[in-house]
């Protein structure tokens, strides 16, 4: 299938892929200077996914993402300063600095995290989308996990409710290849996931992850049979992430040949290559959005930077709604 | 004043948070076309339809979650999770997200739901249908835990959880739902999250809560009769500890005893001792008696259920031990 | 697929299927008179299931069951006054009496149970299986589970490892439409057995769980498909449960009308049919069989009824090998 | 004698136990091919191949179960659950098959199985990657649990664990694996579940155990300077509990001081003082004090995360406390 694109959407979708891979290019600089903390998970390598599978939502619609969520937030349009803020662990973090880089939320942007259990978000996704339902409200709830997450039981249950209820949820799979370590082959032992989805009788798509235009053209036409009350779909999107599991990963279970590979089919080398071979953008207007992007950036490290910590006497805040005596 | 059981009194209060307010709705295994386990929400599916009364597979991290989500989302479920038995298969879900959403989002998201789940022994059920994990529960920042011991505050505990902008967790003992008491009109001072004195007593105390609280009454009404004033304190509610009134008729009679049918290691009832231990020392008189489950999984023999499991006769013969009484 | 029994092995069909189904109305009666207490499922309509897959089990292969396992106890050869002691929760029973109706075990039978939470054996089953892998014993581990179970996460998990690993498992989903009260159609997004097979790469067949002969064949080959190394496989079988969930149930989710049309179509009622019109059986050697089963039957109640109770004093035990000081 | 990390220990444990007898396996999430998240089986995939370590997918509670029917089956199985926080989706496996099926079967059968979890906090990983769960696991009969806080119980309890017939859980706190420190050849009286002295004193009794005992060990240090003789006990095994050697060690100084990492409230630490208070209290010259987490799921960053858990200068000021040197 088609879209259709004008030339300053073409750019938006670069420059939102663009913003996402410099975020969190910085954040790897600041996690080496000990500025950021605790796991950093990059997405770096499958912002085709996140930039496009958003794009196609309203603001009425809800996200819930894993703890590689960066890309989910930016493109979702939290606060870039927010998000950098909380990455720092500070009170003028989209989560107060409580949440860090895996438990980013933004409520007033039906951003609901940021989850770092895997396949746990899952069932949430299915009841935010049943209360929709039941308060009638034509609204498609996202949910972004990764291909490892599907050898979960939550994977199982939460298909099996959503399809059974007929809910209005679009699970998109980030298919990378990899959970932490371990490859597809030696974690599924059926791999297609059309297979998969046709046992809890779900429609689903396997589209090129690395493709932003393709993605987008998919959830766009998935998103509208949810809205036209066709139930859940399922959206697997096929990627792969250029860096570590987190910072820690030392990558013993893949190859450099391997990653070289596909640092060539990186989503923003294709798009930009196409961009420029298409005519559609100048080497000026490139460089003039990566200086955007750069000052943006800059302006976010210094928000963070300058933000101040919580106070340590208000640590139980925040447990309950009423705080308990 | 009309007397209902227990099981009636849970399911006029289900039916009443339904037609009070369209944001709430009831979840859960054979809640609806079964009429639940122990048959608390039996009619309610034909008066409120399956959407409300809302039958689920058996998928407990799934549809615990979806509880938790729909919350979020600005419902208000209660979702019935037969027993606490089968609540270990949703523990990730109550804890890495009821429990902990709103202090991860710093403050943006919360989750008001209510979680039901029959508990305890007495059955014969067996060592996986048994349990009594409420110091799991009370263990966990982030959610409330109740245990309604009376037909009183099986009808009206669920408002005050439904009310709570933040998850509850409601202990249905097993051995209480064919309990048939009085039921007075709601009180205008009623407080599911406060402990209450359910006998006044001078020479010990004796806490207890849920599906034991009726035992530490009978071992009271024994004890009266030899002369002993036995205070019998209903905790109620196990998270947040009412501390307050514990120490206050700890401080009054001295002596304490404490039942609870969990194991004995490990058990609320060592909580609530380890607080005695650190707030009300000097004002004991003697040491802090715990009458627990033994430290075994529950057989099935009714001979070997009750000897593994709290029973009058000890909860007598603990009281004797801490007044000094030795036989 | 056809296989051949002597007229013998009808008998023994027969017999062993009524007897299941004699012992099981005996502890009706008992549980009525509160000498069985606690919860009790009876198998009452599905005996077919377990005496057509256990009749192609040898003595080395293991059998995982639920809590409505009293057949497949009395079907794989366990003591008849063990189990009927255990029922009764007497020190004669096959667990001692401490774990009832819903935890019948015998190691020297390897029948491992007697699960009471629904899908909780589905991952030990894949477990044992893997002990037999690993130990290079050629075995078959059966695990039954009513359709109820596939909902449950763990099966998912389950079903992925025995393929990923190429496990020597049985799966026997006993499909008798209900989950105590929930029907099938509410619980299950997608109902073909077959479907959500494919989605595991696993091998599967579905067969009339009334009929023992069309049971027996197909566990059979199943069983040697195993013993090939082919991995594992799922059987369902299609029954229906005459009688109420437990004990306590009052069926208000299905009709009268719906079990009257059952009653004619069980597993007994059929094959005893099939063998006096065939002429395989007289009435008097079914009048025999009866009779020796009544008093089996009677002698297994007066070994449960006299066998003594446990010790109050040995509460303790059994909880560690070692018991603990 | 030669230095290693507790990393190290646990990995030569491991590697020890894997030669030496053909049923044992290792089984997790990533112990294989990516070396362990915390790089403890880094290595051993290449020794004994990948039937031996055995990767698994994401199925928490089927790995775990699959390693209990192996169990059942003759192996001797060690399922690494990456981290306590994800062992709550195994839950079910654990408590209602491991620990329940020798009770259930009359003592037919067992299951000879070793978990081993990475617990605790100081990663700075959040309310969801930050769990100090001991007193679940400590509260259920049928399972063993260990907590190794040096590098020698890290090398040699597992074999302990390894050679018992019943379930044993081992708990690594994330905060010790690379802590280096002499290895000593393995005592004759090596006993994995027992607890330890680790220094004696005679003003009051310090327990603590895991990634705290460090902590404890070094408040005692501090304080030994003003000339308080505080005895550090290591509890080791968390179940059972070696009341014997805290008892004696508490009647002597009568005085005690607990250190804990999980929430305060129905912590492990609640079971030690509860037992002081019911057999030790006349031998008290103090409330007993207990220094744990707060009452709030781990906040991400530093500061907030160390003012969650115990730290050095609360367990001085709760000794102080104790020892009536109020400032
Ligand atoms: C239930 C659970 N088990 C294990 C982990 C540790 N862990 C974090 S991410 C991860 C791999 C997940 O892989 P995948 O779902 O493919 O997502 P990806 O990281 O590739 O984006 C693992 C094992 C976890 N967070 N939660
Ligand atoms: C995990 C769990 N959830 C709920 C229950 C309560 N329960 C016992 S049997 C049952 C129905 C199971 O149905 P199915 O799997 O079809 O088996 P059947 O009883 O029909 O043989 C339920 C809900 C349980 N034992 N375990
Ligand atoms: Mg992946
Ligand atoms: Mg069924």
């Amino acid at each position: 299938m088609k879209i259709h694109l004008s030339k300053a959407d073409l750019h938006q979708r670069l420059r939102s892929m663009l913003r996402i891979r410099r975020f969190e290019e910085r954040c790897a600089e600041l996690y080496t200077q000990e500025k950021i903390r605790g796991f950093l998970h990059l997405y770096i390598g499958e912002e085709a996914i996140a930039v496009g599978v958003i794009e196609v939502l309203t603001e009425d619609d809800a996200i819930f993402a894993t703890y590689r969520e960066h890309g989910h937030a930016l493109a979702r349009g939290l606060d870039i300063r927010a998000v950098m803020a909380e990455m720092y662990g500070k009170q003028s973090g989209s989560s107060l600095g409580r949440g860090g880089s895996m438990h980013i939320f933004d409520r007033s942007k039906r951003f609901y995290g940021g989850n770092a259990i895997v396949a746990g978000a899952l069932p949430m996704a299915v009841g935010m989308a049943l209360a929709d339902q039941l308060q009638g409200r034509n609204r498609v709830t996202s949910c972004f996990f990764g291909e490892g997450a599907v050898a979960e039981g939550e994977f199982h249950e939460s298909m099996n409710l959503a399809v059974l209820w007929e809910l209005p949820v679009l699970f998109v799979c980030e298919n990378n290849g990899y959970a932490m370590g371990t490859s597809l082959d030696r974690s599924e032992s059926e791999m297609s996931v059309a297979t998969k989805a046709a046992s809890y009788g779900m429609a689903s798509r396997s589209v090129d992850g690395m493709n932003v235009i393709e993605v987008e053209a998919a959830a766009g036409e998935m998103c509208q049979a949810i809205r036209q009350g066709q139930g859940p779909q399922l959206l697997e999107c096929q990627t792969y992430r250029l860096r570590g599991h987190s910072m820690f990963d030392t990558q013993l279970y893949r190859s450099q040949e391997e990653v070289q590979q596909w640092l060539d089919k990186g989503p923003i080398v294709l798009f930009r290559a196409w961009l420029q071979q298409s005519g559609y953008i100048t080497d000026d207007e490139l460089a003039q959005i990566e200086r955007e992007i750069e000052e943006e950036l800059q302006q976010a490290v210094e928000f963070a930077e300058q933000a101040p910590f919580e106070r340590i006497e208000d640590l139980c805040h925040h447990v309950y709604a009423a705080e308990l005596r | 004043m009309d007397k209902i059981s227990y099981r009636e009194a849970i399911r006029e209060a289900i039916r009443e948070a339904l037609e009070a307010d369209e944001r709430v709705f009831l979840m859960g295994e054979d809640v609806g076309h079964y009429g639940g386990c122990y048959a608390v929400s039996k009619g309610l599916l034909g008066q409120f339809g399956e959407q409300r009364v809302r039958d689920t597979p058996l998928s407990e991290s799934g549809f615990v979650g979806a509880g938790i989500g729909a919350a979020m989302g600005g419902m208000r479920p209660i979702v019935e999770v037969m027993t606490v038995n089968f609540s270990l298969l949703a523990l990730d879900q109550i804890v890495n997200n009821a429990a902990t959403l709103r202090h991860m989002s710093g403050g943006q998201i919360g989750v008001p739901i209510v979680f039901r789940m029959a508990s305890g022994s007495g059955k014969q059920l067996a060592a996986q249908h048994s349990h009594s994990l409420e110091n799991w529960y009370a263990h966990v920042p982030g959610i409330k835990v109740l245990a309604p011991a009376t037909v009183e505050d099986a009808r009206y505990m669920l408002a005050d959880a439904i009310d709570d902008p933040d998850p509850v967790v409601i202990f249905e003992h097993v051995m209480l739902y064919n309990n048939v008491e009085d039921l007075p009109p709601l009180r205008s001072d009623f407080d599911a999250f406060k402990a209450v004195i359910r006998r006044p007593g001078k020479d010990v105390t004796l806490i207890a809560y849920g599906g034991n609280l009726h035992k530490a009454l009978s071992a009271a009404e024994q004890l009266a009769g030899k002369g002993v004033g036995v205070e019998v304190v209903d905790l109620r509610c196990l998270r947040p500890l009412d501390s307050e009134t514990l120490f206050a008729s700890v401080r009054k009679t001295r002596r304490v005893v404490i039942v609870d049918e969990a194991w004995r290691t490990g058990s609320l009832a060592s909580e609530l001792s380890a607080q005695f231990a650190e707030y009300c020392l000097w004002d004991l008189d003697a040491p802090i008696k715990r009458v627990c489950s033994k430290e075994v999984p529950i057989p099935y023999p009714a001979h070997l259920e009750q000897a593994a499991t709290p029973q009058v006769e000890e909860i007598i013969a603990a009281i004797n031990y801490v007044l000094g009484n030795t036989y």
